[in-house]
This record gives C-alpha cells, structure tokens and sequence, in this order.
C-alpha cells in the first residue's frame, strides 16, 4: 500500500530516506540535521537510519556548508543540505551565485553539480525576524539555478525526489508553514516533473497565479469567491525556474484577468517577472492589468504585526474586485 | 617557543579562582576582586537566574514567543557587564537578555523582541548596547566597527562582542578578529562556550585545542576562563578590558561554561544529549558556588541574601505585570522605519493597509 | 570656476574628495582604496589629502568591510566602502540584507546607518569572469535599501554627494564601462537628488526605459530612430529605489509604447518590476505589451562573446519595432 | 606549553633546505629531496618560468585579456604539483597557471580563462585539477568538500588547496581550515604568502606572527618554508601530504616569496611599493638558487641547462603559436551548458539570439 497520510515534513523526510535509500551517494547534511533531526524534523531518523556518514551535523557556517557540498556533488556524491532557515542561506550567498549556479556553465557541461539546498522558508508562523524570510527572487534571479516550491504534500514529496536526482543545483524552498499541513498522498504515483505548473482549481472568470505558502490562500479565496459566484483557476507554480509558460499563459488566456499571489515583497522579484513575462505573451487576451498581492516592501514583521504582511483570502478577493469587470 | 606565542596563548588551564566547593583558589596572574564587587554579583547572579526563569515561564504562559535562557550561564551574563564602563559598548546575541538587563536596559524592552511587538525594542544608543543578533557571529564586525570609530574620535571606548562557542565557526568571526587586531581596535571577544550549538556539541564545531587558542591566528592574546566562576570571569575580563582600553588592541576570552537548559523552550534537549551529561554541570551552578564562597568568607549572610532574593521578585513581578499587558503596535509602523524619508512606494503602501483597516473596522 | 571636463571616474573622485572636505566623518575604506587609489582610480590621491585614517585599505574580506563599516555608521562616521567588483560583494551579502537594509527598521528608527556600498558593476569592458555581474535586482529586491545608478558624468557627481549626505545606507552601482567616459560638468549646478527620473530626451513614438550603462545605448538608439523618423523618448531612471512612477508613467503616458533597456539578466528583475509596475499603472495606455531588451538568463560570458549579452542599439531598435504599429 | 602547541604550531623560521646562494644546509626535521627530484625541478621551474614571460608577452600582444604572473613564485607553484600523485587533486587560484600546466594541464587549455574565449578550458577530471577560482578562498570549501568525498568512497586521495596571503582574510579560508578540520579530511591548505594582495602589504592584512599560526586555531598543524627554496617547499608540502594521507588530516603550510611583478598586467605597481623593497628579491630569485646548488653538487651543467631552456623553449612556442590562432567560440554555447536540459526560457532565448546572427550575416 502506497496510500500514506502524512504532514508536509513528514512527506519531505520520506523523500529523503527514499532517494538515501534507492542511492547510496545521496547525503544529508547541514546545522542540527543530525541527531536533533533538523529544528522542523525533516531529518528525522536519517542518521539512526544511514549512519554519521550519510547524515551529519556540520559546524555553524552556511558558506561551508554549501561551498562543501559543491566540492562532494564534484566528487561523486548528491548532497542534499538544508539552509536551517532561509535567511541565514545569505552568508553562502557568493558560494550559491558564483559557483553552484556556474560551476556547470564555467566548465562547458563537465562539471555537473547535483545537489539540492532545502530552504524553510517563508512566513506565518510567528517567527522573530530573520525567521520568515522569503528569498526565493534573490535565486531566481540567478542563472544557472533551479528553483522550485513545493505547495502540497505530494508535491513536497515528489519535487524533492526530483530535485534529489535532478542533474544540476536546485534550490528548494519549503514553506514553512505548510510544514504541518496533513495530506493523504498516493507514494506510487508520481506528481508532475520540475518545470510543470499545475491548475489546481479550474474557473473561467480570472487566474490566480500563486506558488508555495499562498497556494492554499489562493485555493481559499476561490472557495470564497465561488460562494459569490464568481469562478476563480488556481495556477501552482510549482517550479519557479524553469518556469512553465505554457500552463500560466494558457490558464491566463482561458480567463482573461489574472491576480499573481506571493508573499514575498514584490519589488523586483518572481512576482513581477509573472506580470511582466505574461503580460509580454498575454497582452491582447488581458481585459485588465495583471494584478499582485505580495508582501510589502518591508522587512518582514514581527510577530504581533505579522498578518498584515500576508497575502490574504480578502485582500485576494479585493485584487480580483479590481480587475476592471465593468467598462472602464 | 618564543615570547610571541607565550604572550598571544591562554593559559593551560581555565582560569579559575573560586572551585566548585566555594573555595577560593590563588593564580600566578590573576586576583579575587574585591568582596563589595563580589557581594553586588552574587545579588546580579541571582537576579539574572530570576529573570531567566521567569522569562522562561512567560514562554510558557504565552506571553513571550520564544526565550533562549543563559540559566547556568549567568555568570558569563553578569561579568561581561559589570568589568564595562559607561563610556563602553555592549554587543549582545540572542541569549544574552540577562547581560542587557545588568546594563540596565529595561527588561521590558529588551524582551520586545521575543515578545513579538517589535523586533528590537530598546534604544541602543542609551544604554550603549547594540540590538540583539540573531545572524550569528555578524555583530561581531559591527562591534569592531564602532569600536575604530571611537578610537577615530578619541573616545575612550572597549566595546564588549558576545558570541557563542557555534557562533565562532562563523566566517563572519574570523573576518571581525582580524580587522579588529589589523586596526587595534578595543574589543574585548567574549566567547561563551556552553558547548552547544543547539544540538551541535562542541566536538563537531572545532577540533581546535580550546577556542581561545584562536587567538593567536590573529595576532590576538587568547584567554580562557571557567564559565561559572564569577570571580575568575571578573578578574579576566577585567583585564582584557584594561588591556583593551590601555591601547593594547583587541583581546580574546573563552569561557568554559554549560546549557543547561534546552536551546529554547522551542527545543528537545533530550533528542541529543543525556540527563547523565548535565547532572555535574547543575552542581557547577555560579550562584551556588558564590554562594558557598561569600558564606564561607563571612560576606553573605540570610538577611543579604534574602534582600537579593527580593531584588531579583522586584524584577521578575514586573516582568510578569509588563508583559501580561496586551501589545497592540500600530500597523504603521511597519512603513515608517525603514527610511528616514518613507519611499513613495512605502507611503502608497502604507495608505493601502490604512484603508483596508479601515474598512475592515467599518 | 565650476565648469570642468571629467570622466566619471574622475567625477566619483570629486564627489569623494568635496563630501571628505566638507565632512570630517565621511571615510572611504575597502580592498586597494588607499596608495593604489582603486583598481579603477576612483579614490586616487585621497589617502595622499585625507590621511590613512580617512581613506585607508582593509583586509581582503568584503563581510568584514561592511559588516565594520556598520558600526562606524552607528557611532557617529559617514562610511563609504568599496566592493572591488560587485560579483565580489556577494560575501557581504548576509551584512547587507540582515542588517544594513533592516537596521533602521528593527531599532524603530532609533539607530540610521548614513552609509554607502559603492560598486562597480556590469559589463562591456572584456572582463574575465565574475568581474561583469549586474546585480543590482539583488539590492532593490531588498526593503530598506536605496539603490543608485548614474548614467551621466553629472550624475556620477551629484548623486554619489547625494547618496553620502543621505541619512540612509545607499547602494551606489558605478557602470564600469562608463568610468572613462567624459563630459563637461558644472560642478555648481546640482542634478536632481536620489529618487528622481530624468527624461534625457523627448520624443512622442514611443519610450525606452533605462538606467546605467544602457542609458547611452538607449539614447544611440533613439538617434538612429530619428534617422529613420521614429521619435523616441530616453528615461534615464537614476534612482531604482525609491522608484520614479511619477515620471516615467508620465512619460509611458505620452507614447503608449515603450521598452525597457537593462543589463542584467532579465528574469525576476529590476527589469522586470519596471514592466510590471508601469503595466499595472499605465495599462489602458499602452498600444503593447511592454517589452524588455535584457541580457540573457546566463552567466556574463567571456570577453569574445560579451557583445552578444549586451542590449544594442539593433536590438533596441528590433524591440521597438516589435511593439504593434500596425492594428493587431 | 604542551605537546599539542609543540604539534601545531609552526618551526620559529621557515624550514629552507638550499640558502640565496645555493648551499644546503641540515635541518633537525626534513631532508634534501634526491637529487634526480632537484633535477626534475629545476626544468620544470626553467618552464614555469617560460612559461610565465611568455604569457605576460602575450598580454602584451593583445592574445590574452590578462594575466597574472608567479613569476618569482615558481617553486610554490612547481613544488604544490610534484607532491601529488595522479589521484590526488589541485585546487588553484587564478595565479596558479604554471601549477596546472605543471600537473599536466594543456597551456592553451589553461589560458583559455585568460584568453577569454569560455570561463574555464580545460576538463577538471582528466588531471584533477578544478577550475581556477577567482572569488578568493572559496576554492578551499571545495576542495575539503571533494577530499571528504573521497573519503566517504575510501579513496587514497589528498587534496592540494592553492590560496594567497590575501585570500585568508576571507571568512571562507576559515570555514574551510575548520571543516577540514573537524572532518578530517585530507587537504593541504598551501598558503603562497607573497607578501601582497594587489596593492595591500601582509601587514595591512594580518597581525599573526605567521599565516602558518593560523592551524592551531582550528587543530590544524602550521608549518612554514622558504617559498624561494624549491628544496625546503619539496621537502615540507611532501611531509604534509604524507601526513595528509596516512589519516594525520589537513594540514597547512606558508611559503614566505614574493610577488616581484605587478599584480597583473593591468596593475601599477609603483603606485604602492618602491623598487627598493624588490630588488633583494630578484636576488633571492628560485631558480638562481636551485642552479647554484645544483651546480655545486656537480648535478647540473650547461648540457642540462640548455636542455631545460630547450624544453622551455617549445612550451613558450607551443603557446605562441596556440594563442596567435584566433577562436571563435560558438555564440550558441552560451546557453548550451548553464544546464543539463536547457530550459525552455533558454532555448526561446538561444534561438532569438541564433536568429539575430542570422540576420546579421544576410
Ligand atoms: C547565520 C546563522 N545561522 C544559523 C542560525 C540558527 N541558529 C540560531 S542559534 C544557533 C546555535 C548557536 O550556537 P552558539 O553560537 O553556540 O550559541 P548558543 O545558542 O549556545 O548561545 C543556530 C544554529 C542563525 N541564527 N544564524
Ligand atoms: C572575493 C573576492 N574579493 C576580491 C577579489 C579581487 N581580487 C582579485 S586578486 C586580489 C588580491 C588577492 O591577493 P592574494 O590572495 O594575496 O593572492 P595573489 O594575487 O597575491 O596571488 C583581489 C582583491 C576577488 N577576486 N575575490
Ligand atoms: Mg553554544
Ligand atoms: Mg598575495
């Protein structure tokens, strides 16, 4: 039986024991990932399963982490590493962009790195700051990585199976939020690859584009808005970079107006390159301008303050209020 | 070996002047400070055990989000405190609330942070304590910073850089040691080895002999002192702010201490370590140990240690008062920081989440 | 006399060397800055005039410059640091996002850091690799920050004085491909301060949207344009943020059309925000869909390919061409 | 002081084995290569040092965009190699072209970073030899990343790690020593001290009384040598890479030269160093130095000599005539290998810029 229900952390440490299992070069390794089974237990018992050498803790130092484990991907070996939370992957910031994003292109393809680096990342969870970070422009603006986000629990399962025997660097953000979230998944059958958008929720009158922690806001604000009669598509990114034209700008097409939902500022990040790229292919089928509801331009927020940085059901619900439904 | 490595290398063992039983012990270099300091310690030590464990109760209440505890490390918390002056800088990390609260900063404020209203709640500048960091090691370069432009403006400035045995690991350390030693700047290192990192125990963060043997890669004397010992702290600190302060350059201290706590409330201790690990080290807790010294030197009695006891409730109740007052911060706030002008973009921004409040109070 | 003919490095040593006459606190540090006078000259003599403790060489470690020259910022100095070559500030990049950009914030205004990152960046001067990064959407992405870029020689003047009076840190991006560029300047007459957009020229066709090194292409481009009778209109934008919407929604306004001309990668941008912002606010006046003229999503390339990254004047002019003259 | 200070910390003068003029002189703890090894260097030091004018001439000639010349630094860069075995590898920075040529790299292979037709030319597994680094010190992560791996698979490989003086002011140069370290992992951290970095002198970059005191702060064992002795340098990186091997872990050595040439190129050296403080170095010149002793020892005459600058000779013409080609690399590369599959962004990307050059060409 390969019917499972599990929290999307859970899903994510059984992925890891799976590709630790089905390949011995597969290793885990970063701060407390060990015998703590990492702050948010994604490790779990892979060191009491595979041992010290397959599953370790390192020293305190992120830029050693990942400066490391792109001298083993070298060298034979699939590291998986975990950032313990995103924003403290910035002191391996120049080990990300200027080797494991190059290191393949720099060597005309002879030198492949097949690693991931796991980021919990994101807000909701009433973390003091530098603990809800959403980084992932930052990396998708850089290439040569692979970025992707999981929103389900399959997802976190399937996407990372992937990443893990994925050729090249991928970068995987793990929302942290949704690292409670229960689902009943189907271990047999695998999800869509990297690279593939999904339409979670069909609807006819306008598209919310989302990925990672505000896909399930996403999906809630079109319950909502079904219950006004109003039909909203839910697009889950899924993978960042490569970034499935096809899918968004079908799904845009089909409706005509489009909301992109993220809760990272907005700023000069994926939120705008989905406006501006399908804008660019889109233009003549938009009855309105593409709207977004992202974070603010703001640090993220303490915990007290913390919702009103989050793109939430109502604020969705108003973007979509806006898509110019009258003459204008 | 030469006079450099004998001067820049700590001593052999952890400098120590009062042992586990209370007893005081002579050292070829350093001197038990005199009985008032230790007296006023002993009432800090307790104090700041006060304040930990109350902290730690609000967590439980829900009054605070989160607290890393310096129980068992108060000692370390009180010294790094008591040898600065006035004119002198604190830069403290995330575990370091007692050693911000003996500096006199508001207790209130400086739980802001954990509480969750703000992220950093007290004004650096009037206590001269930095915010607390919670990036490792990175407050490190700001403390050298600050401390080259005080000798830039001949102020007579020793800023004192906290930072944990998992936090020297850090390149950030590495890069804040040699400019401070480059520029000869005032700082005083201050390592607080309690020897873990979460759940990473020392022995997977260094194969160095001791981490004040870091020194010497710098061009910076290295010295180590035990971690639950007041005394010994006060006399080796002291020093190295003297030495700092007397245009000597920047000085590096270990001290051997112990978690004995969870890192947070957050934590399971237990996932990686034994109770069998931590046993001795409650027996090497600083205040018992100062306890039996001043007792036994006829410097503390039931009435001194009562009016300690009572000191330390003074803090803890309002503690408890301050914090069980609901915090509303206003959502403004969240624009008007980050700027000494707001952007355009930050004031439509801020004028969006007005009106959305706005409506839904409507 | 106040009119003198500099090139723009010449003109950032003049900045540097007035804002240290006028204020004592204002101190120039980072790798080569002092005897050398930069790997570019542009604080050439200043350790010579001011002293060593004024313009001084650190330790080769861009973490530390920074991460110090916060805490001079927070006891009472005017630091301005340089990163050699902007690829080489990704060390830094934890001190720049967790604190330079989040200090004033996190301390409720109580603690301003006056301070400013100086970077030479982009390309065109045949660099190796790692020394022709654009990586200013990784600044502007970042809340907290401001970010510069001058295009003129005047500008290089006037905003790198503006950006060391300004209460906050700034990212100052030097285009290094324009450092031995020269123009006539009146030292006399300020250019407009940080924040502001300038059009370089008017034309009612359509606009091209740029900032930095693409400024002079943008504006070669709206000269071949007129050959050819198309009137083209140059925004320089100068100031990335705080972003002119004003301005250049203004000037999208008058044409209906316009492109978008930037170095960097074009993928989750500063170029793409552009698109994005301006097509949300200007939507039902433009003809087309924005279009950008980026470089590719890849690595700067080598010396002997780098002209096939950077936006020409053809490609310009293509993309011009491309926004829909004709009814679609 | 103990053992492990004895063990860890470097010998009071860098070990030389051959003085500046030529005579050999005993030491308590390593001894002169044989001769034949001498002999073999001192043609490869001939071609090294071919091989760096020659390029430098080229610079000159417009073939190449740059270059940074070990010229005066050849017995660092000759001595890194011949202490490897051909499973062992080479981690080098951007000075270190004669290093890689030396492990057998083709020179036009090697150059093609500087000739500027791709970022790196040559395949790092046919020799072992990773891709040279210009972002300072981060190699050295790499390296103990692939020495760890090594390991795990129970490989005999040793991992020589190439880095400046400069380079270990780097917050990675510590993470690296410290990870090696606490891994155990095979790598040989070799420090070329040429006393500057671009324009800034050592003591502007540390005040350590050696870069080789920088091991103990990690458990590392520090050793230096004369970087001008090609002797001295055979001997220690030997030791080194034997300990290296036989399990002893990572190590790391300062070679005290100097960088007698301008940084690059494109740099002015005048600017920030008077020709005095150069000249005693010209003197202290490796090549001069082994040819005396050699000499001496009657294991080097002029057939030998002309031998050498023969075999040189057609190493500097193999590069002329390589460089004076000129490439053309393939526009469509650029988007060929930033992935194993292109994404569909790139292939809409390649064939926009494939049909603008067709364009161009119509
Ligand atoms: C740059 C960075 N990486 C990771 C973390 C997450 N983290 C918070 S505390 C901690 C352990 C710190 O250990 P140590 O320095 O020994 O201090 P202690 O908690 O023992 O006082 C870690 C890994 C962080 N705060 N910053
Ligand atoms: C991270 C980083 N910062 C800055 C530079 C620019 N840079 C190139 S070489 C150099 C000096 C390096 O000195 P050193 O390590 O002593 O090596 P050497 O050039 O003397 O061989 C600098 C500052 C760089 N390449 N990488
Ligand atoms: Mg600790
Ligand atoms: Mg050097």
């Amino acid at each position: 039986m390969t019917h499972v229900k599990l929290s999307m952390a859970q899903a994510l440490n059984q992925a890891l024991r799976d590709a630790m299992r089905a390949d011995d070069t597969v290793l885990m390794f970063g701060e407390d990932v060990g015998a703590l089974g990492g702050v948010f237990r994604v490790t779990d018992g892979l060191t009491a399963e595979f041992g010290e050498a397959r599953c370790f803790d390192t020293p305190l130092a992120e830029s050693g982490i990942v400066g490391t484990a792109i001298g083993m991907a070298m060298n034979g070996m699939r590291p998986v590493v975990e950032m313990q939370f995103d924003a403290f992957g910035y002191p391996a910031f120049e080990q990300v962009v200027s080797h494991v994003a190059k290191m393949r292109n720099r060597t005309r393809g002879r030198v492949s790195l097949p690693m991931v680096i796991r980021m919990p990342y994101a807000g909701g969870i009433g973390g003091v700051e530098h603990h809800c970070d959403s980084s992932e422009s930052y990396y998708a603006h850089t290439p040569g990585l692979t970025v992707v986000a999981p929103a389900t629990v399959a997802d976190a399962y399937w996407l990372l199976r992937r990443a893990i025997e994925f050729p090249d660097p991928v970068v995987f953000m793990e929302p942290k939020k949704l690292y409670w979230a229960k689902d009943e998944i189907d271990l047999g059958v695998a999800e869509p690859g990297i690279g593939q958008a999904v339409v979670r929720r069909e609807g006819a009158d306008a598209t919310l584009i989302a990925y990672g922690p505000t896909v399930p806001v996403a999906l809630e604000a079109a319950e909502a808005a079904a219950a006004e009669g109003r039909q909203l598509q839910v697009v889950d990114l899924r993978s960042i970079v490569p970034f499935d034209d096809e899918t968004v700008c079908a799904a845009v097409r089909r409706t005509g107006r489009a909301v992109v939902v993220a809760e990272a500022s907005g700023f000069a990040s994926v939120s705008s390159e989905i406006v501006a790229r399908v804008t660019e292919r889109c233009f003549h089928s938009l009855a309105a301008p593409i709207r977004r509801v992202t974070g603010f331009d703001i640090p993220y927020p303490p915990p007290h303050l913390e919702r009103h940085q989050l793109p939430s059901v109502d604020r969705i619900l108003d973007a979509v209020d806006d898509l110019q439904w009258e003459d204008s | 070996m030469s006079t450099v490595e004998e001067r820049l290398l700590p001593s052999a063992e952890p400098v120590r002047l009062i042992d586990e039983h209370g007893a005081a012990h002579d050292h070829a270099q350093y001197q038990l400070p005199p009985a008032e300091t230790l007296v006023d310690g002993y009432a800090q030590l307790v104090k700041g055990r006060r304040l930990n464990d109350q902290a730690s109760a609000l967590v439980r209440q829900g009054r605070l989000a989160v607290y890393p505890s310096s129980h068992g490390q108060e000692a370390c918390q009180v010294a790094a405190t008591m040898v600065l002056g006035d004119q002198d800088w604190l830069f403290p990390t995330y575990r370091d609330t007692v050693a911000i609260v003996s500096r006199g900063v508001d207790p209130i404020e400086t739980l802001t942070l954990l509480r969750g209203d703000w992220h950093s709640g007290y004004d650096p500048y009037e206590r001269k304590v930095a915010p607390q960091s919670t990036p490792l090691a990175t407050q490190l370069l700001h403390a050298v910073g600050v401390a080259h432009a005080a000798r830039l403006k001949g102020e007579d400035t020793v800023v004192m850089a906290l930072v944990g045995d998992g936090g020297t690991s850090e390149g950030d350390f590495h890069e804040a040691l040699n400019f401070a030693a480059v520029w000869h700047a005032p700082v005083v290192f201050f390592i607080q080895n309690n020897e873990y990192a979460i759940s990473v125990p020392l022995a997977k963060q260094t194969a160095a002999p001791s981490l004040a043997h870091k020194g010497i890669g710098y061009g910076v004397p290295g010295e180590r002192a035990d971690g639950n010992d007041l005394a010994g702290l006060l006399a080796v600190l002291g020093a190295a702010v003297g030495r700092a302060r007397a245009g000597e350059g920047p000085q590096l201290i270990e001290a051997h201490t112990y978690r004995v706590q969870a890192h947070t409330n957050a934590d399971d201790a237990s996932r990686y370590r034994d109770d069998a690990e931590v046993a001795p080290w409650l027996e090497r807790d600083p205040i018992k140990r100062l306890d039996a010294y001043l007792t036994g030197a006829g410097l503390l009695d039931d009435d001194k240690r009562a009016a300690a006891a009572s000191a330390a409730d003074q803090t803890a109740e309002y503690l408890r008062v301050g914090l069980m007052e609901d915090v509303h911060p206003d959502p403004a706030e969240l624009f008007q920081h980050l700027y000494s002008t707001p952007t355009p973009q930050l004031r439509e921004q801020a004028a969006f989440l007005a009106d959305e409040l706005a409506r839904e109070e409507a």
